[in-house]
């Protein structure tokens, strides 16, 4: 039965005793074989401090709510075992440059007003058909990368542009309206292009690849923002829609 | 205090498709979620969901009664046909609506919408988005309600109903990000948040499913349904439970034992590994229990191995990002060790086609509520066509009995007594020193609930879980907090849930140990035959305050054209 | 992107290893470089214009000789070319080209950098040894 | 929720392209210039030197190009930086843009006063 050190970045802003971040360590037993980051956090909050705050939901992989940052990297604590990380040190600390919460907990309104903000939906003008809209396997392909982000905010947090609530859209946002603009059914005209078209939009991009290396699924947000780049061009300069 | 029209508790797939309909019907409707929408466990459902579209090249003869029988025959007859009719009419036009909103479904070379054969169904009908079909459900139905401006109240957990003079007039919720209790007030409130499935310690759900919404329903009054029927999904990771999709059997995996057979060969020569759920499981488990699983041990095999690389990364990319994540199989190369893992919550709040319940002013969609489509035993791919039928149904049905409303004004007195109530119930907890362990006596109850109301039930089995099931639920009143800060407070959430886990676990007992024959999910080895003299009929369980257990009645089955047969696959 | 070989179930680099995010902090900090330096070239030669044919042109140029300010000059030359071939990377990015694999066309920009730098140090370094020019 | 609070910014893609653009023209440009002045003529560096290159019409063509180009992909990168820090609502970003326009314009004029007597 092997021990693991778990060493988690700790602040509650709320509290009137102690406000300030600390770093605190606990020591989990396990057995050996599979414990996930999240399980050590679960055990952390019952057997020796109640009062650690982290989200949680699925547990595998695909609701994007505990993305960490884990020993240097951003990573749902869900899917990281521990015998992947090769330390018997755990270090864990909230998603760096988003405003906190609590604990592992943080405040991610900014994050779903920018995605809401690029109007995230498929806008259509032409009456639907009774049946399915009629999608290619090869049009569907083209939407295969954008619609398996979980929305967990690695990318976000990870982008130098995006620190500061100000400046940037960020990746995420502008990933969701890549998957909308290229997917052959969206009927989108200005409406949509005029949210991302812009300096706090996809010209605010500067192929810094951190969304890519942050990324806990492997999808590749930098991808969808220089399509949307070159369809502006191509929509500005030559009028085609795709 | 917060007023809206109709509150929607539970943001995933029913939640959101019933404030999607209520605000369509021109109703003011927030959602309050305990997590982001977008994070609800609907998100990982995987393989599908059944509509008689009549896309797939062998599927062009299914029609909606095709489907209806197949939902029936699969859950053992205790379906209320009528219901089970509604949906597979209804399942073609919420699909193709689906698909108008943007959800990436997969696509056949014609254009049309891809379909696999799942569980159970005699033709493929289970429409698909790779394997992350409720993660692309979820996504359009919450890009939609942001479309809509659906109000929605993120991470706030909804602890209990308000209830005046016996109708449902809001609930009252915690907001984790700021603190405190709120009262929400509303003329009708629809539940829709999910199973229970952590009352397992095997569960292939999300931590989140806890079934609040069942036990605040049954607290206030409400009858739960059939809830001795849990489902066992026959293929959960063998270490972690995750869900290894039907989907990857649909497309033509094996379930091997230990003797390298492909093991339903014995138990469904003819459907082999597309049995439905509990036939499935049982088998895997009988294997098991007789030594033929793997080396001798607990588990079997999953083979992907001969569908080729092509095939798994085209269809099934996320089985295998999550054997490899948390098996560390990589499933081209090599078989998934898997195992039955408690899945899906047949029983729920008791409610009629429309998702109305015995309250005024409560309504349930989901897998929270009981419509009583799965019967005993639910198929594949029917749980994603529930959310989103009776999701639509439910809402619909919310703005009608907000319009027949003579009295729209929620008393307020009662809304704020009902906030206090859980303030003073939340300090209280906090002020006892807890003589229990909370989290010991969690990990008692799932494990008691594995042991004892697994995939195989007998009587003195079952009644020494209920036995065990009573002494946990005295002890919990020895529970007490250990953190009573305000903000993001996991440890409140998870014990005030456990209290009502505790009841919910007492149905299942009770209620399993009552219903004396072999039907779909619950299968006892002392009585391994369906008696429909007897038990054709569903179980209630009645909240009693100041019993231990619940109050049992039972309600008639609907039935309808299909004739009762034996299940032979 | 989930059909991608892996070598390990280990997701996630860590920001240390984040090619992109370096090379995007010098591309920053080369390209200020460059901004002040295009002003004082522009102020310089202009000082052509000020005493009888460049005299004090000429004055700055005998200084711009002095070995000390050569090297600073292939400091300058190692700027403007880690700027331009990272450039060229980005503008690559543009058109959609290694936007998945941009990790080796930075490296081979890196190399091209190498080889024009050692041509320009040869040149430099010979001047400052011999004291003339290599091609004089 | 609060989309509303999103504050709006129009346009970018021209002085995007027109980065690409300027940057594909220094990247020639300066090679040329780089070449003839440090490589062929190092440690010649004179008045007349300067005179006796710039005499050549198509080398003049190159060092005007590489004036304005210069100038425009410079501030427009300066300003790139500026607006990540700084000037981050639009309001700001706006009076940085008219302001960098006015230094670009003069500075581009002073350029061309000092290049003068050499082309003439």
């Amino acid at each position: 039965m092997p021990d693991i050190k778990f060493r988690l970045k700790r602040q509650d802003p709320h509290s009137k005793k102690n406000p300030e971040a600390r770093w605190e360590e606990y020591t989990v037993t396990y057995d050996g074989e599979n414990l996930t980051v999240l399980e050590g956090l679960f055990s952390i909050q019952e057997k020796f401090d109640g009062s650690l705050s982290f989200r949680y939901c699925c547990r595998a992989s695909i609701c994007g709510s505990c993305a960490m940052y884990i020993n240097g990297a951003y990573r749902l604590a869900c899917q990281t075992n521990i015998k992947h990380l090769d330390t018997d040190l755990i270090t864990v600390s909230p998603m760096p440059h988003l405003p906190l919460v609590k604990d592992m907990v943080v405040d991610m309104d900014a994050f779903f007003s920018k995605y809401e903000y690029v109007m995230p939906w498929l806008i259509r003008n032409s009456p639907d058909p009774e049946k399915e809209i009629i999608q290619s396997p090869k049009d569907r392909k083209k939407i295969d990368m954008p619609v398996d982000c979980i929305l967990c905010g690695c990318c976000y947090s990870s982008c130098p542009s995006a620190w500061g609530e100000e400046n940037y859209l960020g990746p995420a946002a502008l990933l969701k309206a890549h998957r909308f603009e290229v997917d052959s059914r969206d009927e989108a005209g200005k409406e949509r292009m005029a949210r991302w078209s812009n300096e706090r939009g996809v010209y605010r991009c500067h192929t810094i690849m951190n969304c890519v290396e942050a990324c806990p699924k492997e999808l590749n947000p930098t991808e969808g923002i220089q399509w949307l780049k070159k369809a502006a061009v191509r929509r500005k300069l030559f009028g085609k829609a795709k | 205090m917060i007023h809206h029209d109709v509150i929607v508790v539970g943001g995933g797939l029913s939640g959101l498709r019933a404030a999607i309909e209520a605000k369509r019907a021109g109703v003011d409707v927030a959602i309050l979620s305990q997590v982001h929408p977008g994070r609800s466990h609907s998100g990982a459902a995987q393989g599908g969901i059944n509509a008689a579209l009549g896309n797939h090249p062998d599927g062009h003869d299914d029609t909606w009664e095709k489907h209806a029988f197949d939902t029936t025959k699969g859950g053992d007859y205790l379906v209320d046909q009528d219901c089970a009719i509604q949906m597979a009419k209804d399942a073609p036009r919420v699909i193709y609506e689906m698909d108008h909103w943007g959800c990436p479904f997969s696509r056949f070379e014609d254009g049309r919408i891809a379909q696999r054969p799942f569980g159970g169904a005699g033709f493929p009908r289970c429409c698909y988005g790779a394997d992350k079909t409720g993660h692309y459900l979820l996504h359009t139905l919450v890009e939609q309600a942001y479309k809509l401006q659906v109000k929605i109240y993120v991470e706030q957990y909804v602890a209990r109903l308000i209830v005046h003079e016996g109708v449902c007039q809001g609930v009252v919720a915690y907001d984790m990000i700021h603190g405190g209790f709120e009262a929400f007030t509303a003329n009708a409130v629809i539940m829709a948040t999910g199973g229970a499935g952590r009352t397992y310690s095997n569960s292939t759900n999300a931590v989140i499913s806890t079934g609040s919404g069942m036990f605040m329903a049954y607290h206030a009054g409400v009858p739960l349904k059939d809830m001795e029927f849990v489902q066992f999904h026959p293929t959960g990771l063998f270490t972690t439970y995750i869900l290894m999709t039907e989907g990857a059997r649909g497309e033509g995996g094996y379930l091997i034992n230990g003797l390298g057979e492909r093991l339903m060969e014995k138990y469904a020569p003819k459907f082999m590994e597309l049995a439905p759920r509990d036939i499935t499981a049982r088998s895997i488990q009988t294997e098991i229990n007789e030594g033929r699983g793997i080396g001798g041990g607990g588990y079997v095999y999953l083979d992907l191995r001969h569908l080729g690389a092509e095939k798994i990364l085209e269809r099934l990319p996320g089985i295998r990002d999550l054997a490899i994540h948390f098996e560390g199989v990589d499933p081209i190369e090599a078989p998934i060790p898997v195992v039955p893992s408690q899945h899906y919550w047949m029983g729920g709040i008791d409610t009629n086609v429309d998702g109305a319940t015995s309250m005024p002013g409560l309504f349930a969609a989901g897998e929270c509520a009981c419509v009583s489509v799965h019967g005993a035993n639910r198929l594949g791919g029917n749980s994603l066509l529930e959310t989103i039928v009776f999701g639509r149904r439910a809402g619909a049905e919310a703005a009608r009995y907000l319009e027949g409303l003579t009295e729209k004004r929620p008393n307020a007195r009662t809304a704020f007594t009902a906030a206090q109530l859980m303030e003073q119930k939340v300090e209280e907890l906090g002020a006892k020193t807890g003589s229990q362990d909370a989290y010991a006596l969690r990990a008692e109850m799932t494990v008691a609930m594995r042991e004892h109301f697994g995939l195989f039930r007998d009587e003195p089995t079952m009644k020494a879980g209920v036995e065990k099931l009573l002494s946990i639920k005295e002890r919990v009143k020895g529970i007490g907090l250990r953190w009573t800060g305000s903000v993001f407070n996991v440890d409140m959430i998870r014990t005030v849930e456990f209290e009502g886990m505790v009841d919910l676990a007492l149905t299942v007992g009770m209620g399993a140990v009552a219903r004396q024959e072999s039907r779909g999910a619950h299968y006892r080895t002392d009585y391994n035959t369906r008696d429909d003299v007897n038990w054709l009929q569903h179980t209630l369980a009645y909240y009693q305050p100041d019993a231990a257990g619940p109050r049992l009645d039972s309600k008639p089955v609907t039935l309808g054209p299909f004739e009762l047969q034996e299940r032979k696959y | 992107m989930s059909g991608k070989p892996r070598e390990t179930a280990n997701v996630g680099a860590g920001l240390w290893k984040a090619t992109g995010m370096w090379a995007w902090l010098l591309f920053r900090i080369s390209g200020l470089v460059l901004v002040f330096y295009l002003g004082a070239h522009i102020i310089i030669i202009s000082t052509g214009q000020f005493g009888a044919d460049g005299e004090a042109l000429n004055g700055f140029m005998k200084t711009f000789d002095h070995p000390v300010a050569v090297l600073l000059d292939l400091a300058l030359v190692v700027a403007v070319l880690y700027h331009a071939l990272n450039g060229v990377r980005i503008i690559l990015m543009d058109f959609g080209v290694g936007v998945q694999r941009h990790k080796i066309i930075f490296w081979s920009a890196m190399a091209v950098v190498v080889i024009c730098f050692a041509i320009f140090a040869w040149v430099a370094l010979t001047y400052i040894v011999t004291g003339e020019g290599v091609t004089s | 929720m609060k989309a509303a609070t999103v504050s709006t910014y129009r346009g970018g893609m021209w002085s995007w392209l027109f980065q690409r653009i300027t940057a594909v023209l220094l990247i020639v440009c300066l090679a040329i210039h780089l070449i003839f002045t440090h490589i062929l003529s190092i440690g010649e560096l004179d008045y007349i030197n300067i005179g006796d290159r710039l005499a050549h019409a198509g080398l003049t063509a190159v060092d005007i190009i590489l004036l304005a180009a210069g100038i425009y992909h410079a501030l427009n990168g300066l300003r790139m930086v500026l607006m990540d820090y700084w000037f981050t609502s639009r309001k700001r970003a706006l009076t940085l843009t008219i302001g960098l326009w006015v230094v670009g314009l003069a500075f581009m004029g002073y350029g061309t006063w000092a290049l003068w007597p050499w082309i003439s």
